[in-house]
Order: C-alpha cells, then structure tokens, then sequence
C-alpha cells in the first residue's frame, strides 16, 4: 500500500503547470549594477574557471556584479547550500551549471520565488528550476558529430569504444544515448563497451588499458570528456598504440595540443567554454533587467555574440561546437 | 663506617614532588652506593615508584636535586638516565608486545656493525648467556604478546641485568614471580654487586629484602621516616616502620566448616595449555591453586569464568553447567575473578574509581533504566573505606593511584558483587604488608561467611598459611591435592617442580 | 598450510614456525596476485603481455611509494590521511614550476617537490609528535589545509601536457633495464626503506614506539624526533610520488590525487600492516598496492560491467583482509597445538 | 574533567562565530537562513549520533556516507518498481541495519581493525549502489514527503528527540558506561563480564540503520535518489566527531560536545560562504578548526609542561 510512483505520476498530470505570469519587454535597458553568481558544478576546475570568466567579462561590459562561489567537490547536494546562501544575498541571477538536476530544483525554486532569475548553462537543472538553459551545443550535434569524425579517422569501419565521466554524468549520457542513435548508420563499426572513467586520471588511464587489452583490434575511442580525454591520449601517447587506435571527443585545445601534434589525436571538438559563460551572463542580465521571461521566441544581444532566440523548452544554443585539428589548433588559447 | 666516607654513585638530595594536590614525595634523601643493595620500603602508594620515576628521569623533582657521582645533574627524560648508568625495572612491565624478547631486551641500544647495521648474532648470543644465568626458558625469537606477567617481569629483568649498569634499580620485580625464579634472580643481583654495582630493590615481601639487601630506608606517605642498616634491625622493627604501628597476625586464618559444593570442575581441558584438570571447591573453603610460574594455573581460572574458550571438560556452579566461554554467565551464576593483570584485565585506566568498581555491576547501581550516581558513589565508599583504600578523591581516575591502591580497587570491584564463588588470581601481588593482612582476614571472613574461594598465588606463605586445601599444578596437569595439614613447602615444591607423582 | 605441518625439530619449533609465520603473511598476499594474474591471464592472455604487465607496474608504482611512506607512520601507530593533499601540492607545484619557468632545471624541481612534502611531513610531525594532537586528527586538518593552499596557488588554473619539457614528460613513461623508469624508482625506494626498517636502529624504534609508545619513552627513544622523521619521510616520498603523477599523467590541476589516501590506506592493510603499528612490512604494503591496483586493471581488462566494479573492488578488498586474518588464526591455532603436542 | 571543558571551549567558540557571524555577515542572522543552515547539518548530525558511540567504543565506522548512498538506491530502484514509499522506508532502515550489520560481523567475529572492514565496505556500498541504480536519478517523489523534509521542523525534530535519546544512553545508562569502559579497555570490560562483542555488533547495526535514515531524509530534502549520494560525507562526520572532543582512540567523549560542533561546523561554512569567502579558504579554515581544537589544549599542557618542567610518561 501507500504512495506509490504511479500515484505521484497521476497527481502531477492532474496539476496545473505553473506559467509565468510576467510579461517581457524587449526594449528595457539592462539593469547597472546587477549581482550576478556563477555556481559552477566545481570551483577549481579549469574549465569552469574559463567559463564564468567569460561572464564576468559579460559582467564587465554591462556593468554588473559578477562573482563566482561553488563547491569544490563536484557534489549533487554541496550547491543547495550555496543556492540558499545566493538567496540571502539577494543576487539579482543566479547562472548554475546542476550536479544533479533534481536535487537543485527545490532550492531553485525558492531562489526564483525569491525573484531571483536562473539560468543553468553547460549541464541544465531540472525544467522548472530555471528560466533558461544556455546549450553549449545541442546534445544531438555533439554526440552525432563525435560518431561522424571518428568514423572518418577509422574509415566506417571497426570496434570503438567510449570513455565516459562517472555513470552518473548527465551530460554524458545524453551525448552518449545519441552516438548509440548515429552509429545505427554504421553498421561496420561496432560499440563494444563503455567504460567509466569518473574523471580521475588514474582511473581514465586504467580503463583505457583495460579497453586497450581486452578488445586488441579496438580502431578507436570516444571521450566525451576532458580528463578522460586527455588521460586516454596521454596514455596511448607513450604506448604502441600511437596513431593505430584513433581517439576522439571533447577536450580543450591547450590540453590537447602536444597530442595534436604528435598524432594520437586526429580531430577533436569542444564548443568555447568562454563564450558559454559570456552567453549565460548576458542571457542571465537580460532576464534580470525583464528584457526577456525565457517564453520561447523571446530575442535579446549576447555583446560580441550577437543576438540570440530562445527556444523551446527555454533553451538557447550557443552554436555548433568547433573541430580542432592540426591545422587549426593554434589559433586557440583555452 | 663513617658517614661522611660514604661516596654515593647515585643520589637525592631532598627531593619533593607533587601531582596535583597529592603530595608523592617530600624532602626525601637516599644515597646509592656501588656494592650495596639499598631497600625502600613502604606501604601502598608510599612514593616508592615515584622515587624510582624520579631516579629514572621519568619525572623531574619539583624540587631537590640528583646528584650523580656527587655532582647535581638534571635528567631531561629516561635516555639521560639511561646514558649515565641507571638500568631500571619499572613496576609494571613495559615491554613491545610486537617486537621479538631478543629486541625487546636490547631496544634503543641495539649493537651494530661496522655500517650501522643491528648485529642480530651478537644479540641472540647476549641474550642466550642471560637467560641462562636467570634460568629463563623463553624462546627468545617469540613475539612479547602473550607472555604471562611472569614471563614479561623475567624479560624486564633480563633487559635490565644486559646493561652493565652502575645502578640497578628493580620497583617490585619479583612480584609475580615464584621462589624458583626469585632465588635465581637473586644470584644473579649479588653478583653484580659485588662487582661494584649499587642496586635499589623494592618489595613487599620483607623475606627478600632481609635476604638480598644491606640497607633499608622506609618511607610513609612520601615522607622518608627511617634509615637502617638491615642487620640492625628485625622484620618487625621494619613493619612498625612502615606501618607506624604494631600489626596482628599476617595470616589470619579462621577455620570454617565447608558446606556443599559451590564449584566443580571437571576435565576442563585446553589444548596446549592444560590437560584434564578437575577439583571441587565448597563453601566456606579456601582452596589455593600452587605451581611454578608457567603451569598454567592462570589459564584454568580464565577458563572457568568464561574467558577462553575450553576444548573439552565442563564447569559447574552450585550444581549448575556453566555456558562455555561466557563471563556474563559466570557471573550471573555467582562466579568473580580476580584477575592477575590489574592493569590489562582488571581496571580501565582513564575511568574514575568508583565506576571502576561500578564497572562489573552495573545492574546493581541502577535507578529504572538510568545509572544512579549516588548508589555507584555509595558501592564504592564502602568498599574503599572496608579495604582502606588510599586515594585523594573517588572521581579521579584510577591510573593516578599506587600499583598496590589499584589493586584494591580491583578486589573491591568483584567483592562488591557478593559473588558465592571468589577467584582470585595473585590477590595480593603488590600489596603491602599491612594490607596484605588485610586482604587475607577479609578472605578469610568471607570464606567462613560461605563463600567459596579459589586463590592462585606464587607465594608459598600464603598458600600455606591461607588455604583449606592446596592444588599443585605442574605443566598444565593437576598432580596433587595437599590438605592443609600435609601441606609444607616441600610437599607443594617438589610437587610443583614434577618431583612426585601425585 | 601443508608447509606448516612438517615436523620441526621440538625445541625450536616455536621459533621456526614464527619465521614462517611472518613471512606467511606476506605469502598470502603474493598466492592472491598470483591467483588473480592466473584467472584473469587465463580469460584474457594479453593480460599476461609484456606491455600490460608494464603498465601494471607502472599504475602501481605511485601508489606503491606512497604505501611505503604510510607503512612507515602506520608502524608508529599514527596515520597520514593528508599524503594525496601533498601529492596534489607537490603535483601541482612542480608542473607550474617547469611550466612557468622553463629555465629551471627538472632536477632541481623533483628536489623542489621532495623538498615541499617534506615540509608538509614536518608540519604534520609537529603536530602529532610535539603537540601530541592525534594523528587521524592532525593529519584529516591538514588534508583539507594543504588542499586549500594547492587550490589558492592553482587559481583555477591547468597545466597540461604542451606546457611541461618533453625532457620531464618522458620520465613518466621511459623505461631502463626495460622496466618503468617510475616503477624502478618505487623499487629502490621500496628497497631501502625495507632495508632500514629492518636493520638500522632507527627503524626498529619505529615498531617499538608503535608497539608500546610509552615503553618507548622509557626506552629511553626520541619518540618525537622518531614520528618526526617518520612523518617527514613519508611526507618526502609524497613529494616524489607528486611528481612523478605530474610526469606520468601529463595534465595536472588542483584536484590531483583527491581521495587517494584511502586507496593507499587500503594497500598497506591489505599488505599486513597492522593498523594500530607495531608490525607489517613495506614489502607487504607494496605487494597490496600491486594488488589493488591489479585488481582495477583484471577488472577493466575483464570486461566487467563498469557500474559494478566498485563494489567487486570493495568486495575483494575485503576478502583480502578476511583471508589474511583466517590464515593467521589458523597458524596461531596451530602454534597453540604443537605446544600441546610437544609438551606430551 | 578534560570532557567538561572541552564541551565549554567548543561552546565559547560556538557563541563567537554566531555573534560575529550575526554582526559582521549579511543575511546570516535571519530566520530562513538559520533553519537552512541548521538543515544542512540534518544528516551529519543524525551520522554523528551514532559514530559518536562507534568512535567512544574504539572503532570508526568509514562506511556510512556509502551505506547512505546504498539506501537511496534501494528506495529510487523499490519506487521505479512501483512500490509504497510507507514500505519502502522500512526497507531502507533494513538495509542499512544489514550493512551495519556486515561491518559489525567482520569486526567482532573475525576480529578486523574496524578502519580496514569499513574501508572495504566503503568501496562495496557504493558499488552496490551503482548496480541496483545505475545511472538513474529518481526525482518524481512524492511532495508530501520531499515537503517534509525541507520543513526545518521535522527534521531537526528528528535531531533533537534522537539526539537527546541518544546522550541519555550515553551517558546515564548502563550500556553507555559499557561502551565508554570497551573503549578505554577491551580486555578490562571483557572481564568485567560486559559483552564487549554483543555490544559492538549493535553498535555498527545502529551506525548502518542512522545512515539509512538519514538517506531518507537525504533524498527527500533534495527529492532526488541517486547512487553517488552523499559522496565523502564520512569525512565531515568524523570530522565533527573529533572536534566535538571525542578520542579518536576510544574512551573518551561526550555527545553534546559532539552536536555542538556539528551546528558550528555548519555556522562557520555558512557564515564564510555568505561572506563569499573563497571556497579554498573555506577548506583550510575547516582544517585549522580541527587541528586548532584539538591543538590548543594541548599546547596549554605543553606550556604548562616548560615551565613546571617536568615530563609526564602516562
Ligand atoms: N601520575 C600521577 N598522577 C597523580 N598522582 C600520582 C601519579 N603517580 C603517582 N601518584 C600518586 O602518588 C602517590 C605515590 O605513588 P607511588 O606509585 O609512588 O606509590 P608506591 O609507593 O610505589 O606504591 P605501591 O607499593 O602500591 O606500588 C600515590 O598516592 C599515587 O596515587
Ligand atoms: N595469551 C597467551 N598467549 C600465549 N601464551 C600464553 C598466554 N598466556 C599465557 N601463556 C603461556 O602459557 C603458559 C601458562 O601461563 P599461565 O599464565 O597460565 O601460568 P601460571 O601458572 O598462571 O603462572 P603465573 O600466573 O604465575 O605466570 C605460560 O608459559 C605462558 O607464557
Ligand atoms: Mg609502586
Ligand atoms: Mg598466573
């Protein structure tokens, strides 16, 4: 007896959804002086770091407040406290990249009833604990693409493999549930395992041995992430794999660069993590300052990055990820 | 002698120290001198340990000096004492349960080669030269861990015997340990005496310190009273000195009429460790356990209350089998024991001295669910008045009281449980003279009170002048059964020693 | 167990069966490599390949140095919890140190590194040894203290392979007399720590302040120049291990080696290393570092599902130690009945 | 006597960072953020009721932040299995008494250095985590619950009725003074007729059940069940434990002492936090607390000890 699952679902179909009742306008000024925070999954991660640069460069040039606070454990529940905190702070927007995308949502909530404006950008937050969800790229493109370049490097055909985070990385998964979709296009290469590497160098550098060893005529590696990505090439790097088994995924050119050019890595791709910080900090003023209410086909000006729409679902993507190659590599610096 | 010729290799010169509101030592003066064996004598908690900690360069004096070959010097922790020439046994052993006896023996000044190596033959030699001089039979690659307390006091003293000392002092080394190895030891001390070494012995038993020492100095609540020569002086003069009165009998035994049998065993057995011991024990009796140290008199009364688990035989209670292996039901049927290692078994150190005597009755001091206070408090000023327990406050921890003090804390944690069955485990090692006497009465009114009571002791004049009937234990087998009236010091030695077949 | 049971001359039975003793416990780990090498060699034999085994070494090798320091504070009965702390500072470190200023030279900075743990090692000696705070205490603060310094120093920032001389990189994965470069390095130490701990003084001090730390005092030991030393060399083979994670991984940030003191704990009690001290050996603790970290490798080289490797790691831990233990009651129960047979 | 102040000297600092914190930090002394601090603390505090005893009677118990995760699973796997949450909230409890009980078997029947069994178990509760959950997040709980749990009352409640409980049985009954005497010495309770093993055993039962309810209150405060919940929560509860001035070796400690630290464990985070105080300083600040506490009593005795010169050996 009691309450079970179907009974929630029953109960939640029968409620009504809350709407947002305020109305946009799209000429408003941007507020000065706006306090916005960042609340990455983890501070002291470079790629954060990079990002919420980007939107304090955002911040800089519309004048406000821009600080970043955060957990230093890349825990589910260590942002809640720092969601509360923000509230009693008064923040004008809170930009919010979720651990765990349910268990912010509560907190969230109080924040947006607070009048407190979110935004979650790289990894999202549950639907209605935010107003809008800046995209790096859409989830789709990237896993697609991923398949599509390495099925370039090993000519269609072969066993791959993938190099996640942690099984329980959101992102990842989603990437991961849309390359299982491309791959049905290619019916020579084969999936044969994905294995976890939690985003610890050691145990990315283990797994990647272990795919290594157990599937000898392995032709090429997917890792959907930078410390598995750059832990994966640094191993074959030194080994006798080098250039025979292809890797690709998501990494930063700097970290990546050596592997570049040394020829373990052909292609890889990432969106700037710079400009998704950018973007979020400017979408975050433009709801703060009522410009927008993240109701889908709302516009407003991202500064340098022109102008933006939001979508459905109240999602706005940052643009296609950019492929980094030998050739191209050096033109950037992140 | 003159006084004045007197030249001390080791001495205090008004020497005081306090812990806390407990004053240890006062103004207390001692000369050691090269060929003499100089005794102190006291009662329990009289300061004597704490004069050898001060000696040792455990404790500093709060005030007073050291003089080491006549010249004052300050000894900043036991390495400094060590380098000048003191070798010391402590009271209680302090040996590395991990370590092997031949490390033990030479830790901190291990002999080395040429690179600084630790020159293991040269120590499996030493050692094997001293355990042959002290008659020991321990395998001296074995772990410390598990040595009975004997076998840990015999190691001590073969530590301390390797150092060549100047001084050797020894707080209570023969304590736990039986006439056998008691007059092996001694040879050995006079030896080095007469080879100039001046030597601090301390004991309870006054026999020994007749027998082994020129000089005796007394002391009584930290305060030196005397200073004798000891052929000048009797046992008793000694007992008035420490004492500070005359005392009655020391083996006060009442005859009691035994009752119906309060504890039986039968065929307890333990592999490798005793064989198919079984006796009775009534009311109103005392039965002492007799045997060299090693026979495994220990063992057999862990067994019975339920501490190791037996191979084969059973224990009954008042007509009862006890559940094997299980204190808890041992004491429920009326059992307590006393055991022989006060510090390791019978006592928590860092807790007060009236939860440690409330320690073994906690059903007994309750108010509904919760602990009364007041009834724990109560419980353990009785019984600390009734044993004449010295000590400052209830509620301080145990560990602060002397060796002798917490062993009556430990008696009156069990006797406080009005057990019908009494064992009792060296009952009286380290205790003084006064008390001694003290104990034995208190054992021997409870015996004629009705209970029944086991008493394993290495001392001989206890045995004989205690026990209704004794039981000599040789290499873990029961050999004989003496009445009290057959039982003499050579009946019980030669039967301990395996001499006679029972 | 059969070895156990010849006859032995009565006499010094109790002895030799003490050496074996003793050096069972290191053999039951080694049959478990063994076992573990067999089974997972025998469904995949590429596991057995010269590459996979050098990688094995190589994987272990960190964690091996690190146990090692940790053996020789363990055996005082304290415990270091703040050594991945170090590694991620000395780690860190030393890669913006080649990154940032090329001009130094690489040797300069591993002594840097060396140097750094051993300042580490010495704040925590001080803290255990002369202010007598617990270890676990101690060393739980400045796990999060020095973690706190790495991340204030690191800003957020990333040193990545480009960034770092070839020259350095290279010591990660080169390999003299054909073994891991890192692998022959944790061997020496391995061996000269075993070597001192067995045969110089100051190393049997170390057992005996755990055995019995207040017997040490009275031995008349420097217990605290002892824990000192034991803390500062355990925190110097931190340093090491730190850079040598900078030279193998490549990529470094602040977070490097978080939550490892577990994973190095849990090598050097599956080693046979007493966790209240006084006994075990490095050798041990290496030989579980070996262990464990081929466990992960059977593991990944198994094909075992990815989300139930945790728990088969935890799971064979605990074997380990069971194993360990049962083998050990059996001997002491064997011990107590060749008394009984030889006293009859 | 030594408890005593160290129950004051945590107080003392207690009362200074709430007043500094309610004078110098903006948005700290208000209602709401009180009770969300106080409400973060929820499941530390329930942890450290119970490490506390495991901690007095000499063990430590590493695994309950991973038996904490393995409850969540179980109750995310039982409701996608479409059962009651009123039954599956026993079931949690069960499961946690069960890996209690797992530690306290190793523990007293083999026994196992419990630091050694619980490092083990660390690693397989969470790994059986990830195998009854996988991946999943399970988030559509029912609101009544995921309400009650953010409603400050009930789980603080929580707190103090099994708080209160659990310093009575401490402290004034029989079993605490058993518990205080096992971990002081083993051997000495042992042959004081206390069932050093029974006890034990119960112990790490109690430690595995308090963890699975504090799963429950884990989940529904953040209405999401998933298998890396409460990843490295050990280590603030150990961490609260020892500050609140119990002996890590056993014997020694009281648990007021104990929930104090927790609440200023909590105020300092939360005050440093609203002072946007960097993260980094925020870990190091915790560190030196630590140390600190246990630091300054000791150099008082080592002060004391230059000048009274004299150099005890216990
Ligand atoms: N570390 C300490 N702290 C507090 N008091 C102590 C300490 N050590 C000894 N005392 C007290 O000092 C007094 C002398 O103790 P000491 O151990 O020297 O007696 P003793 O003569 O050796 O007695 P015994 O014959 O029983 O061994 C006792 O009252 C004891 O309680
Ligand atoms: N826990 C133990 N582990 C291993 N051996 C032990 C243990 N306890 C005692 N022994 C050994 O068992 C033998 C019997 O010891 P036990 O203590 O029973 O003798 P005892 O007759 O009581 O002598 P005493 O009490 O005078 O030392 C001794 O040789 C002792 O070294
Ligand atoms: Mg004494
Ligand atoms: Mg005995």
């Amino acid at each position: 007896g009691g309450t079970t699952k179907s009974d929630v679902a029953r109960q939640q179909s029968s409620a009504p959804s809350a709407a947002s009742s305020s109305t946009a306008n799209p000429n408003a000024p941007i507020k000065q002086g706006l306090k916005i925070a960042f609340l990455p999954k983890q501070v002291n991660n470079p790629y954060f770091t990079i990002a919420d640069r980007g939107g304090s460069d955002a911040g800089k040039e519309f004048g406000a407040e821009v600080k970043e606070v955060g957990p230093s454990d890349a825990n589910a529940s260590s942002q809640v406290s720092y969601i509360n905190t923000l509230v009693q702070q008064k923040q004008d927007a809170i930009v919010i990249s979720a651990n765990d995308p349910n268990a912010v949502v509560p907190a969230l909530k109080q924040a947006m009833d607070a009048g407190i404006k979110v935004v979650s950008y790289d990894s999202d937050s549950g639907q209605d604990g935010r107003h809008l969800f800046i995209n790096q790229a859409g989830a789709e493109d990237l896993g697609r693409t991923e398949v599509q370049l390495l099925a370039q490097q090993i000519g269609s055909k072969g066993k791959i493999a993938i190099l996640s985070a942690t099984p329980n990385a959101t992102n990842q998964n989603t990437w991961i549930d849309f390359m299982k979709d491309e791959l049905k296009k290619y019916p020579d290469m084969e999936l044969v395992k994905v294995a976890y590497g939690n985003d610890d160098d050691q145990k990315s550098f283990t797994e990647t041995q272990g795919l290594l060893r157990s599937y000898p005529d392995l032709k090429g590696i997917i890792s959907p992430t930078t410390v598995g990505i750059a832990a994966a090439a640094r191993y074959l790097s030194s080994s006798s794999y080098k250039g025979k088994v292809k890797l690709t995924g998501l990494g930063t050119p700097n970290q990546l660069r050596k592997f570049v050019k040394d020829g373990t890595i052909d292609g890889f791709e990432l969106w700037s993590p710079g400009d998704l910080g950018y973007l979020a900090g400017y979408a975050a003023a433009a709801l703060a300052s009522g410009q927008i209410t993240g109701a889908e086909g709302e516009k407003f000006k991202a500064g340098r990055l022109g102008e933006y729409t939001v979508g459905a679902k109240g999602e706005v993507l940052l643009g296609k990820p950019t492929v980094f190659t030998k050739d191209n590599v050096d033109e950037f610096d992140f | 002698m003159c006084e004045a010729m007197r030249m001390a290799v080791l001495a205090l010169s008004d020497v005081s120290k306090s812990f806390g509101a407990v004053r240890a030592l006062r103004g207390v003066s001692l000369k050691l001198e090269a060929g003499e064996a100089h005794a102190l004598a006291g009662e329990n908690g009289a300061g004597k340990s704490t004069l050898v900690k001060i000696l040792s360069g455990v404790h500093r004096p709060d005030t007073g000096q050291i003089l080491l070959n006549g010249s004052p010097v300050t000894f900043g922790g036991p390495a400094d004492a060590r380098h000048a020439g003191v070798a010391v046994i402590y009271q209680e052993p302090t040996l590395f349960p991990d370590l092997s006896i031949v490390e033990n023996i030479f830790m901190g000044r291990q002999p080395r080669t040429r690179f600084g190596r630790i020159d293991r033959a040269a120590m499996a030699e030493q050692t094997g030269r001293l355990f042959a001089g002290l008659g020991v039979e321990l395998d001296p690659e074995q772990a410390a861990r598990g040595l009975s307390i004997a076998d840990q006091q015999l190691v001590e003293i073969a530590k301390a015997l390797s150092r060549d000392a100047k001084v050797l002092i020894m707080d209570e080394p023969t304590a736990a340990l039986s006439g056998n190895e008691v007059a092996r030891l001694f040879g050995v001390v006079k030896a080095l005496r007469e080879q100039g070494c001046a030597v601090l012995f301390i004991s309870h038993r006054l026999d020994e310190i007749f027998e082994l020492c020129q000089r005796v100095t007394t002391l009584r609540d930290g305060t030196p009273v005397a200073e004798d020569l000891i052929a000048d002086i009797t046992p008793d003069d000694l007992v008035r000195r420490m004492v500070g009165r005359d005392l009655d009998a020391l083996y006060p035994k009442q005859d009691g009429v035994p009752g119906e049998v309060a504890l039986e065993v039968h065929r307890l057995t333990r592999e490798g460790v005793f064989t198919d011991v079984s006796f009775r024990v009534r009311r109103g009796e005392i039965v002492a356990l007799a045997g060299l140290v090693g026979a495994g008199r220990t063992e057999v009364v862990r067994a019975i209350f339920g501490i190791d688990r037996q191979d084969a035989g059973w224990v009954e209670v008042g007509g009862r089998r006890l559940r094997p292996a299980s204190p808890t039901a041992a004491m429920a049927a009326g059992l307590a024991l006393v055991p022989e290692d006060r510090r390791q078994q019978g006592l928590v150190m860092d807790l007060s001295i009236d939860r440690n005597i409330a320690l073994a009755g906690l059903a007994e001091v309750r108010r509904g669910p919760l602990i009364s206070r007041a009834a724990e408090h109560a419980r353990a000023q009785d019984w600390a008045v009734r044993l004449r327990l010295k000590f400052a406050r209830l509620s301080d921890p145990v560990g602060v009281l002397s060796g002798g003090n917490q062993q009556k804390v430990v008696l009156a944690k069990w006797l406080a449980r009005k057990p019908s069955v009494l064992i009792v485990d060296e009952p009286t090692r380290g205790i003084d003279v006064g008390t001694k006497a003290e104990v034995h009465r208190l054992l021997s009114e409870l015996a004629v009170g009705g209970m029944a009571v086991l008493m394993v002791s290495s001392e001989l004049p206890e045995v004989l002048g205690m026990a209704d009937r004794v039981l000599v234990m040789h290499e873990g087998r029961l050999v004989a059964e003496l009445p009290r009236a057959s039982a003499t010091e050579e009946s019980v030695m030669s039967a301990a020693t395996g001499r006679t077949a029972a | 167990m059969t070895a156990l049971s010849e006859a032995t001359p009565p006499g010094h039975g109790g002895r030799r069966l003490f050496d074996r003793v003793t050096r069972v416990r290191e053999l039951g780990i080694v049959l478990a490599l063994a076992a573990l090498f067999g089974v997972t060699g025998a469904v995949n034999p590429t596991f057995l390949s010269f590459g996979s085994i050098r990688d094995i070494l190589l994987n272990s090798a960190i964690v091996a140095m690190l146990a090692v320091g940790q053996t020789l504070v363990i055996v005082t009965r304290n415990v270091d919890l703040s050594i991945s702390s170090i590694v991620g500072l000395t780690g860190f470190g030393g890669a913006l140190v080649l990154a940032d200023s090329p001009a130094v030279p690489i040797a300069v900075v591993i002594a840097g590194c060396v140097a750094l743990g051993v300042v580490c090692g010495a704040i925590n000696g001080l803290l255990v040894g002369v202010a007598k705070v617990p270890a676990l205490v101690a060393t739980l603060g400045t796990l999060y203290a020095f973690r706190g310094i790495d991340y204030a120093w690191a800003g957020g920032r990333q040193v990545n392979a480009a960034d770092m001389p070839e020259s350095f990189l290279s010591l990660g994965s080169r390999s003299v007399l054909g073994l891991p470069l890192l692998a022959l390095v944790a061997l020496i130490v391995l061996l000269a720590v075993g070597w001192m701990l067995r045969n110089l003084r100051a190393g049997r001090e170390l057992y005996a302040i755990g055995s019995n730390p207040d017997a040490a005092v009275l031995a008349g030991i420097q217990v605290r120049r002892r824990i000192m030393t034991a803390f500062m060399a355990n925190g110097a083979l931190a340093g090491l291990a730190g850079v040598m994670w900078a030279a193998r991984f490549g990529t470094v940030d602040a977070t490097v080696a978080t939550g490892k003191e577990l994973d190095v704990i849990a090598a050097v009690v599956v080693g046979g290393v007493a966790i209240f001290g006084g006994s075990g050996t490095v050798f041990g603790a290496a030989l579980g570092a070996l262990l464990l970290t081929g466990i992960t490798s059977a593991l990944a080289v198994l094909r075992v599902d990815a989300l139930a490797q945790t728990a088969i790691n935890g799971a064979l831990l605990i074997a380990a130690i069971v194993l360990d233990r049962v083998l050990a009651l059996r001997v002491a129960a064997a011990l107590r009945r060749r008394r009984y047979r030889d006293a009859r | 006597m030594l408890v005593r102040r160290w129950e004051s000297l945590i107080l003392v600092l207690l009362v200074g960072v709430c007043v500094w914190a309610a004078l110098g930090v903006d948005g700290f002394a208000n209602t709401s953020n009180v009770s969300f601090l106080l409400l973060d603390t929820t499941e530390i505090a329930l942890m450290a009721l119970t490490m506390t005893f495991v901690i007095v009677a000499a063990e430590i118990d590493l695994s309950v932040a991973s038996t904490l995760g393995l409850s969540c699973a179980v109750l995310g796997w039982l409701w996608n299995a479409g059962l009651g949450i009123e039954l599956i909230m026993p079931i949690c409890l069960l499961v946690g008494a069960l890996c209690g009980a797992i530690n306290g078997l190793l523990v007293t029947r083999l026994g196992l250095p419990s630091l050694a069994v619980t490092i083990g178990t660390f690693a397989l509760y969470r790994g059986l985590a990830y195998v009854i959950l996988g991946d999943q997040a399970v988030a559509d709980l029912p609101a009544a619950y995921t309400s009650l749990a953010t409603r400050p009352l009930v789980p603080l409640g929580l707190v103090a009725v099994l708080g209160v409980g659990a310093a009575v049985l401490l402290h004034a009954t029989g079993l605490g003074r058993a518990v205080f005497a096992i971990g002081a010495n083993q051997e000495a309770a042992f042959f004081s007729g206390i069932r050093v093993k029974r006890i034990k055993f119960w112990l790490f039962v109690a430690g595995g059940a308090m963890a699975a309810l504090a799963s429950l209150v884990f989940t529904f405060r953040y209405a999401s069940a998933r298998a890396d919940n409460g990843v490295g929560l050990e280590l603030a509860v150990v961490a609260a434990v020892l500050l609140g001035g119990v002996s890590i070796f056993g014997g020694r400690g009281s648990l007021p002492g104990v929930l104090m630290a927790v609440v200023l464990l909590g105020v300092v985070r939360n005050a440093l936090i609203l002072a946007d105080v960097a993260n980094e300083v925020l870990n190091f600040v915790t560190g030196l607390l630590l140390v600190a506490s246990v630091l300054a009593p000791n150099l008082g005795a080592l002060w004391r000890r230059r000048f009274t010169s004299q150099q005890e050996v216990s």
